[in-house]
């Protein structure tokens, strides 16, 4: 079928689109990029923010009474626009001017400057003074700390894309606009805090925010305490999506690999070891490669008490939205820990003994992608009388910021290496940073050990890709296993309904709350709407795959070395002492008063 | 029952009165008394009789003579001619402006009553709360017309041809608004009543349902008829208990006597009607932000297109109309196209309901037709301004529209002329104002309303509006200079141009239409840091004349903060610098010794 | 994120069930479901709208954005003799203005407060449509007509 | 109550309607009771008229409709006496009420207040 079309004009130059085409997205085939602000699309990712609500996108149409917002405003024949007249520039300054009037000046002091959507568009527009500003009351709001994400409403400019990703991607419903006029803001029920709502601390709405709104919570200030301590040996673990992303800060291309970079000013920053939380998920494939087998194993033989599918759990915002919204499903996900979890198990039990060290005077951080990871590794099962195993979590974002701070150029870095024992991966565990990646190092490993054959093929395409809900059928010699997979919450709750209604036939699932997996994490550099970004990184973690000598996690020589030297088999009483864990119901509960 | 007596009616209006009315009633007792006949004929006042410019009007019963322009000097005439001879009074009779026979009854004079009551016809008629009265006044005779003998097509010729736009304020062609959800296919339509009424001093809406609902449900179901749907739905505000309880009640009896369900009238037509409550907020009164109400959501607006029209409630066609509207439709049906038509001017057809109010003798609710001045709304059937105070500005349409001044009293009132005026029809407030009301603080009024009202979705409502009503503030308080103006009128219209809905590209209408009216007294808060009308209370100090204080200490006594000295029977003072300007003092002063400079 | 504990008294978690069941638990009714709330509660606590929440299974924080949203709804419980002003236009420019002043001077309250014994509340309200007795106040369902600042110590005495 | 199956049904009851609440020619009183009229005392005044008018013998319909839009007079009512044209009076109170009922209902003579009729009816 033949896409309709439609010729207008903007800017006189004509043009002609598909019809449905907004005025904004006809523009940018001339090469006429119209400002928007509110307006958010993460293309390859169906996702789009369009409430029409900032207006600085304005541009005048010919025949219409007022100017029409770009972003929400469809083509149509012979539409004649116009994007830069004088009462379209006028309109849009004095709109911004507005904005601004009730934004905090602070921009010295705020984790997002330089990095400000708003900061960069009052640049653009050539704003230099704020008429009025003297007589102009604020809106401000109470100011919110939670483990992972802080809140600063006086800077919220109401584009709702927070409260667009928390609700219509991730479906958890912690944000909603409150209050009208002037007081309007997104904020949890009541104005409550973050960590009184059903906030899974995923991070989407900071990964989003065009302004110093929503920012991480700042853990370098704790890094920095720790390497200044004398007494104190420090190590860091990188997860496998930091990598592919981190040079985007540097002004690299998005999808340039900094591994060893990065590694380099990590040491030079003063750690004295560095890890790669790539090797705990060599383990975790182990832990949980196993378990499936095992659960898969009994289903078969009628064993009513094992449960499938199996739910991957190496996700933090994840596990926080099911012991959330499916508590009643919480025997189904793997107990095994995340990545992080087991590298800090790990790291400050065997490491620790190794280099003959007292845990409390080991500190581990972790340098992620996510800004779950600081709650989960605030969680009290993952403490030993209260030494955490993991100490501190910082973001990709604050690891640059970091690095930076040290001026230290990632360009000019040379390349260094990962220590051992805790820094050797394989393929398999650097793939666990894009959507489907954790599924297919299960597969490669539980295949082989399931069939006791080797695989001819270790990419399975089948299992890649940015839709948001997948599946595909693995022939496990003979015995098809169907995996589903979900990235972005919203998608995770459709399969979860069907798993609830025991109509899932899939045999395990993996889940990632963030759309695109882990490079997509909400403590990532910021994407501004451009997927092609997500979409990079995912290529660079694929092409780092490729490139290592070994692929497969049961194939990396220390972790058979760890097993043997330290946990016995996969799934042994100690493995699921330090490796597992469990979840708890988190279900709002009525409680009657009598 | 005795029979009619003879008797004098003498309107007693406000405006007669201040034209000697009283030395008229006055006089006609003298007469009367004089010929011994004050035991049999009655003399009464009367309301106002809406005919002001002619007054004083005295009239004569039986027989409905109505004597225009009386002086007490004629008192005589009426009782020794008319009274005691029967014969009329030739010259006081009213001629019609074309000067042709004199217009002897009030009967004849009919066709100068400015009101014509199509949307409240039954208004104060029929007894709410039964059916059975509104059938016996023509109720559903019009549904049964539409189901029996018209298709969906015709009945919106119809109302096409009538010529009806929207009454809540945008004036949009019903009929085309009908054709539009007619044309659109679906499964599921919806006819929505917009009854959010939230213009603060407009209640035509509540007045229509509270006395005629099944005007409103008979109309629906006609709607429903000729776009095809079967659902109706009235989006209705919470603070209109009464109107929900009459509404609710016509809508049981519908049911009961089958006008609403399975099968209407036999006709195999089926039409149900719920009710959705509003719960305060202004910018439900826009579609789309009504819609998103009634889905449970906040009512925020969106971006039209979609129009509610293809995608309306639960995403299906829906034809939204006001309670107004609806109102008028069975007339229309009833008596045809043509005669709705023939009322009104070019562009707006048939009548308006207004709801008169402020510094107005009749404060209330008026249909009148498009076309008439406000000069006739204001001076005749409003009775002229309280007090006899100067008229200054009517504000219409609103927080939405603006301010009409002297040199609009003359304008036909219609849709397009009030828009040209820079106001708007809105949904029909009409608020008077006179020589004491201060034109920014009355701009400052509305704006504060705005503020309170945006939804806070776009950004030039939500921080725009408060800008402009602190701006308004600052020179209200004597801070504002000749640069705020030109700041004032930039905002507004930029608010006008870029605003998401209806609220924000109209809430700066006040403004502009203040500044453009009544710039000198704007420039006078600026410049001269003075209040003309006295009303702001940093621009103006009170001031005791000497002269006239007797030294009563009423004044001092009354005041809160200490603020007037002054010996017993002495000239008081009063401190400039302890006045908290509350006007108490003026307020009690028997002497006009205080006065606000 | 924490689990919270909501404590409310069973007859009042079964009657919001109730009300929530009369509207077939439809999340668009939710609007209907708050006023009807509102008329038993007389206002609505937080735990009323996590029971909402609950049973609508609409997320909290949007339930909360509703009743922010609407003036209609309140989360402070209402006076007993609530005292509303009325400020459109027409009372507004009859010196409504002036009333409200005395009544916040003469109670001691902000628009939207309640008295600490709670026997008065304080609210500004939008045309009640008796524009013909501007300015217009109303106390409970009474309304009082063309009331002057000097009638406000008489009102709030009738009710002490 | 019967549903009404045909608009030829409807017509039949809206000839019975009009007999059963319309055919006997006696006093009729409409107290306007919108939300304007009922805020400034009609409900009192509908009372006072029911009760009065029974108690002084007179046969009358008492009906409460919405209001005429005559806020600056209310509450009104309007009387209308077999065979004349029906008169509304403003400002009434229970005084005025009982004036009406003693001079105009039961004698037919005009007391202060009078409201003229300042519009046309289009049925």
């Amino acid at each position: 079928m033949e896409m309709e079309t439609i010729k207008l004009t903007i800017d006189n130059k004509t043009v002609e689109v598909p019809k449905g085409t907004t005025i904004n997205k006809a523009a940018k085939e001339l090469g006429i990029d119209i400002p928007v602000l509110c307006y958010m699309e993460l293309k390859d990712l169906c996702i789009e923010n369009k409430p029409a609500g900032c207006r600085i996108c304005v541009v005048e149409v010919q025949g219409r009474r007022n100017l029409a917002p770009s972003c929400a405003t469809k083509c149509e024949e012979g539409m004649v626009v116009k994007t830069h007249t004088t009462r379209v520039l006028n309109a849009r300054r004095t709109v911004m001017e507005f904005i601004l009037s009730d934004h905090p000046k602070e921009c010295l002091i705020c984790a997002k400057s330089g990095n400000c959507e708003l900061q960069s568009m009052a640049h653009q527009l050539g704003i230099k003074e704020i008429p009025g500003q003297e007589i102009a009351a604020m809106s401000t709001y109470k100011k919110d700390t939670s483990p992972s994400i802080i809140r600063d409403q006086d800077k919220c400019i109401l584009c709702r894309r927070c409260e667009m990703m928390c609700n219509e991607v991730q479906t958890v419903g912690a944000l909603s606009a409150v209050n009208r006029g002037f007081m309007a803001t997104v904020a949890p029920a009541f104005e409550q805090n973050l960590e009184h709502s059903t906030c899974t601390y995923c991070g989407q709405c900071v990964a989003v925010c065009p302004t110093g709104a929503l920012t991480e919570v700042d853990n370098t200030p704790d890094v920095l305490r720790a390497l200044a301590d004398p007494s104190k040996t420090v190590i860091v673990q990188t997860a496998p999506a930091v990598r592919a992303a981190l040079g985007e800060m540097f002004g690299m291309e998005p999808g340039t690999l900094v591994t060893g970079k990065m590694v380099t000013a990590l040491r030079a920053l003063g750690f004295d070891y560095v890890f790669d939380t790539d090797f705990a998920a060599d383990l975790t494939i182990m832990e949980e490669g196993t378990e499936l087998l095992d659960r898969l194993t009994r289903h078969l033989n009628g064993d009513k008490t094992a449960r499938l599918p199996i739910l991957t759990s190496c996700c933090p915002g994840w596990v926080n939205f099911f012991e959330e919204y499916f508590p009643d499903l919480k025997d189904v996900p793997s107990t095994a820990k995340s990545p992080q979890q087991m590298f800090g198990a790990i790291a400050k039990t065997y490491f620790a003994d190794k280099i003959k060290i007292d845990r409390k005077d080991l500190v581990v951080v972790s340098i992620m992608p996510c800004l779950a990871k600081k709650y989960e590794c605030q969680r009290d099962e993952f403490s030993v009388d209260g030494n955490r195993d993991v100490d501190f979590s910082i973001s990709t974002r604050e690891l640059a910021s970091f690095i930076k701070q040290a001026n230290l150029d990632l360009n000019n870095l040379e390349e260094g290496e990962f220590d051992a024992p805790l820094g050797e991966s394989t393929g398999a565990g650097v793939i666990f940073g894009a959507t489907g990646g954790v599924i297919e190092a299960a597969v490669r490993t539980a295949y082989e050990l399931h069939t006791a054959k080797k695989l001819d093929r270790l990419d399975f395409t089948e299992l890649r890709g940015l839709e948001g809900v997948r599946s595909a059928t693995i022939d496990f010699n003979g015995l098809p296993i169907n995996i589903g997979i979900a990235h972005g919450l919203g998608n995770a709750r459709k399969l979860l309904n069907d798993v609830r209604a025991g109509k899932s036939l899939f045999h395990a699932i993996e889940v990632m709350a963030c759309p695109g997996g882990c490079i997509g994490g909400g403590g990532q550099p910021l994407h501004h709407g451009n997927s092609e970004i997500i979409k990079a990184r995912a290529a660079a973690i694929y092409r780092e795959d490729k490139q290592k000598p070994l692929r497969k996690s049961h194939e990396n020589p220390f972790i058979i070395k760890l097993y043997e030297e330290f946990l016995g088999k996969p799934n042994s009483e100690k493995a699921h002492h330090l490796l597992h864990t469990h979840y708890f119901d988190k279900k709002k509960k009525i409680i009657v008063k009598q | 029952m005795p029979r009619e007596k003879m008797q004098i009616i003498v309107c007693g209006g406000t405006s007669c009165n201040g034209n000697n009315g009283e030395a008229v009633i006055d006089n006609i007792r003298l007469e009367l008394e004089a010929n011994a006949l004050e035991n049999d004929i009655r003399v009464v006042r009367s309301g106002c009789f809406g005919l002001c410019t002619m007054g004083p009007i005295v009239k004569i019963m039986p027989g409905d003579t109505i004597y225009t322009k009386v002086t007490p000097d004629d008192a005589h005439e009426i009782v020794s001619e008319h009274i005691m001879k029967g014969r009329k009074v030739e010259r006081l009779l009213y001629k019609d402006p074309e000067g042709k026979k004199p217009l002897t009854t009030e009967k004849e004079l009919t066709s100068h009553k400015k009101q014509i009551r199509i949307a409240l016809r039954n208004c104060g008629i029929i007894n709410p709360e039964n059916i059975e009265d509104a059938i016996a006044h023509k109720g559903y005779e019009a549904l049964a017309t539409v189901l029996t003998e018209l298709k969906p097509q015709d009945v919106i010729r119809i109302i096409k041809d009538s010529g009806l736009r929207g009454r809540g304020g945008g004036g949009f062609p019903t009929g085309l608004k009908w054709e539009i959800a007619y044309k659109n296919k679906s499964d599921e339509k919806y006819v929505v009543c917009n009854a959010d009424e939230g213009d603060p001093g407009a209640f035509m809406d509540r007045s229509v349902l509270e006395g005629d609902p099944h005007a409103v449900l008979e109309a629906m179901i006609i709607c429903g008829y000729a776009i095809e749907a079967h659902n109706g739905l009235i989006y209705i505000r919470a603070e209109y208990p009464l109107a929900v309880a009459r509404l609710k009640s016509a809508i049981q009896q519908a049911r009961d006597y089958g006008l609403l369900g399975k099968d209407i009238l036999g006709t195999g037509f089926d039409f149900d009607i719920d009710i959705r409550y509003g719960a305060g907020a202004f910018v439900c009164g826009e579609e789309t932000a009504l819609i998103h109400s009634m889905e449970g959501l906040r009512g925020e607006p969106t971006v039209k297109p979609p129009f509610p029209a293809e995608s309306g409630f639960r995403g299906k066609p829906t034809n939204v109309n006001n309670v107004e509207t609806f109102a008028c439709i069975s007339p229309i049906i009833l008596k045809g196209a043509a005669w709705f038509a023939g009322i009104g001017t070019e562009k707006s057809k048939g009548t308006k309901v207004f709801a008169l109010a402020g510094k107005i003798n009749n404060v209330g609710l008026i249909e009148v037709p498009m076309g008439i001045t406000l000069r006739e709304v204001i001076f005749e059937i409003g009775g002229g301004i309280r007090k006899g105070k100067k008229f200054k500005a009517a504000q219409t349409g609103g927080p939405s529209g603006g301010c009409l001044t002297e040199k609009h009293l003359d304008l036909p009132i219609d849709f397009d002329n009030l828009t040209a005026a820079g106001s708007m029809m809105g949904s029909g407030g009409l608020i008077v104002m006179d020589e004491d009301d201060c034109m920014v603080s009355v701009a400052k009024f509305f704006l504060d309303f705005t503020v309170e009202e945006s939804c806070g979705k776009c950004s030039p409502c939500r921080i725009g509006n408060k800008r402009l009503h602190e701006l308004l503030e600052h020179i209200t308080k004597g801070k504002g200079t000749l640069a705020d103006l030109d700041r004032l009128k930039n905002m507004s219209l930029v608010i006008k141009d870029t605003s998401l809905c209806g609220l924000g590209q109209s809430s700066p209408n006040p403004v502009l239409s203040t500044l453009t009216n009544f710039r000198d007294e704007y420039e006078a808060h600026v410049t001269l840091k003075k209040c003309p009308a006295g009303k702001c209370k940093d621009l103006m100090e009170y001031f005791i004349i000497s002269a006239n204080c007797v030294g009563c200490t009423a004044c001092a006594r009354v005041c809160p903060v200490g603020a007037i000295t002054g010996e017993r029977k002495e000239p008081h003072l009063i401190n400039p610098s302890i006045c908290i300007k509350c006007g108490a003092c003026m307020e009690k002063c028997k002497f006009d010794a205080i006065i606000i400079q | 994120m924490s689990s919270i504990k909501i404590e409310l008294r069973q007859e009042d978690v079964n009657k919001i069930r109730e009300i929530c069941t009369s509207f077939k638990n439809d999340p668009q009714e939710l609007i209907n479901v708050l006023h009807k709330c509102q008329e038993h509660f007389g206002y609505l606590p937080a735990e009323v709208q996590e029971v909402i929440s609950n049973e609508l299974v609409v997320p909290v924080a949007k339930v909360y954005g509703v009743v922010t949203f609407y003036s209609f709804f309140t989360m402070t419980p209402k006076g007993k003799h609530p005292i509303s002003i009325c400020m459109g236009t027409a009372c507004y420019v009859r010196g409504a203005e002036k009333v409200l002043e005395e009544f916040k001077k003469e109670l001691g309250l902000q628009v939207g407060q309640t008295s600490a014994d709670g026997k008065f509340s304080l609210s500004s309200l939008r045309c009640v449509g008796a524009c013909g007795l501007a300015p217009v106040v109303m106390v409970g369902d009474k309304t009082y007509g063309r009331v002057a600042p000097d009638d406000v110590r008489n009102i709030i005495k009738e009710y002490e | 109550m019967k549903k009404i199956k045909s608009p030829e049904e409807l017509k039949k009851l809206k000839t019975e309607a009009l007999e059963r609440l319309y055919g006997k020619e006696k006093i009729r009183v409409r107290v306007h009771m919108g939300t304007s009229g009922l805020a400034s005392g009609a409900k009192e005044i509908y009372d006072f008229l029911r009760l009065e008018l029974e108690k002084r013998s007179i046969e009358a319909d008492v009906i409460g409709t919405g209001d005429m839009g005559y806020s600056f007079a209310e509450p009104t009512i309007e009387v209308k006496r077999p065979g004349e044209t029906p008169v509304v009076f403003g400002n009434v109170d229970k005084i005025k009420a009982d004036e009406i009922i003693e001079k105009y209902i039961k004698n037919g003579e005009y007391v202060d207040g009078i409201l003229p009729v300042n519009y046309q009816s289009i049925y």
